[in-house]
């Protein structure tokens, strides 16, 4: 099961914090996920366009091309604004 | 002569006392010869493309009332602490402490805290400076700003991303 | 927006709060993004060549007992002054402070502070590490240590004079 | 009359924190002024022989050729240490 968190923004935009769900098998990748989830409608598109969004693994921000395995802790969330 | 390296990373909502924090970094180690700490305080003007010039009349900018801070709870204790530990990789640390406050604050109040002891004083300023660099643009903290113009979400600044560059 | 700019410069025997100067440093600005702090602590090791290194066993040095400082008044507070006026022509900065101890001190002792307050961090932290640098190779402070070997003027370091110099 | 300080390391070997005198006519430079009061002895010549030897004049670090009336303060001291 994938677990996927939504921060900041994006967390605003989607009126989601977090989601779990059974990764199809045709998504193996970073890349294929995010576009899995703009395929759900405008909203979903726009907010995962956001410039510089940043997905995580396990908590450590990869690529785009990532593989996903669908065990994964996989959070998007927009460049980080703290300190 | 051994030396105990202690890192000590908090993330709360709760205010923090400069002073605890640098009597821990001072205590029971007489291996330190320097110490230095930065302080990250609310400002009451927002920063998406304004500067603190003295030039700007105060109607230029819009004044910030209050600022909400969320985290990536796990992420952000692991981000700094891999900070640290690339810090301590390059210069010769002693103790290193970190606090970053979550949830609403009002102008003035502390954000962020960051103090290095080391024998050195160019250790000291070197891994102070590195380690506010990186948690800038490394650990996953996000700012909103509610101003006299309504909420907004803070942009990224490109010069944070800049002053991390110029340690690579 | 009118930013009072503030410099104190002290001279004195007494030890000195971080917490007060912290305090002094933060006062009644919302402008103020960043303060950073130096603190110089007297080490209980000399420095004629020798490290902090952990690779030192106890004997490789010589243990200070006691360290004491001169200095000649009116200089010492004309080049500070100087030397600060120098980095608010380079930088943007609020506050800064200076506290240097004279007399006799004790291993962990606080011999120096300086303090810094801007509205951005990189200020802050450039300007509070070159007003240390200057301060080392330029104000006429000496130190003279006492160890278990007896007392001994100490010599300038050339790694001082190296740190400042990267500032031309 | 000019008015001369010897700090730190100096003011231990020469015995010597503060004097006054009247400026030798052909004595008109920081340098010439050294040579002055190295002629008083072994003592003298070797203090002020000191590697990195500093002097002042009214409080501001100067070169060895800098011209002198004879009204000012005279500091001269090893290198600084503070910090």
């Amino acid at each position: 099961m994938l677990n996927i968190l939504y921060f900041a923004r994006l967390r605003e935009d989607l009126n989601t914090d977090q989601e779990q769900f059974d990764l199809p098998e045709d998504v193996t990748t970073t890349d294929q996920l995010r576009d899995l989830l703009m395929n759900r409608g405008e909203r979903w598109q726009n907010a995962l366009s956001t410039e510089g969004l940043l997905v995580a693994i396990n908590q450590d921000v990869c690529d785009w091309n990532t593989p996903l395995t669908g065990n994964e802790e996989v959070a998007f969330f927009p460049p980080v604004t703290g300190g | 002569m051994s030396v105990s390296k202690q890192t000590h990373i908090h993330v709360q909502t709760e205010d923090f006392d400069l002073n605890i924090e640098y009597a821990a970094l001072r205590k029971d180690c007489p291996a330190i010869g320097a110490i230095t700490t930065f302080t990250g305080l609310m400002r009451d003007f927002n920063s998406n493309g304004h500067s603190a010039s003295e030039s700007h009349s105060a109607n230029e900018y819009d004044s910030v009332t209050t600022l909400t801070l969320e985290h990536y709870p796990g992420m952000t204790e692991k981000v700094l602490s891999d900070i640290v530990e690339q810090a301590r990789a390059r210069w010769e640390l002693v103790g290193v402490r970190i606090v970053h406050r979550i949830g609403e604050m009002q102008p003035s109040d502390q954000i962020v805290f960051v103090g290095v002891s080391s024998a050195h004083r160019g250790d000291a300023f070197a891994a102070c400076e590195f380690i506010m660099d990186f948690l800038k643009t490394q650990a996953p903290f996000w700012k909103k700003e509610k101003t006299t113009e309504g909420e907004r979400w803070v942009d990224a600044k490109t010069s944070d991303d800049d002053s991390a560059d110029r340690w690579l």
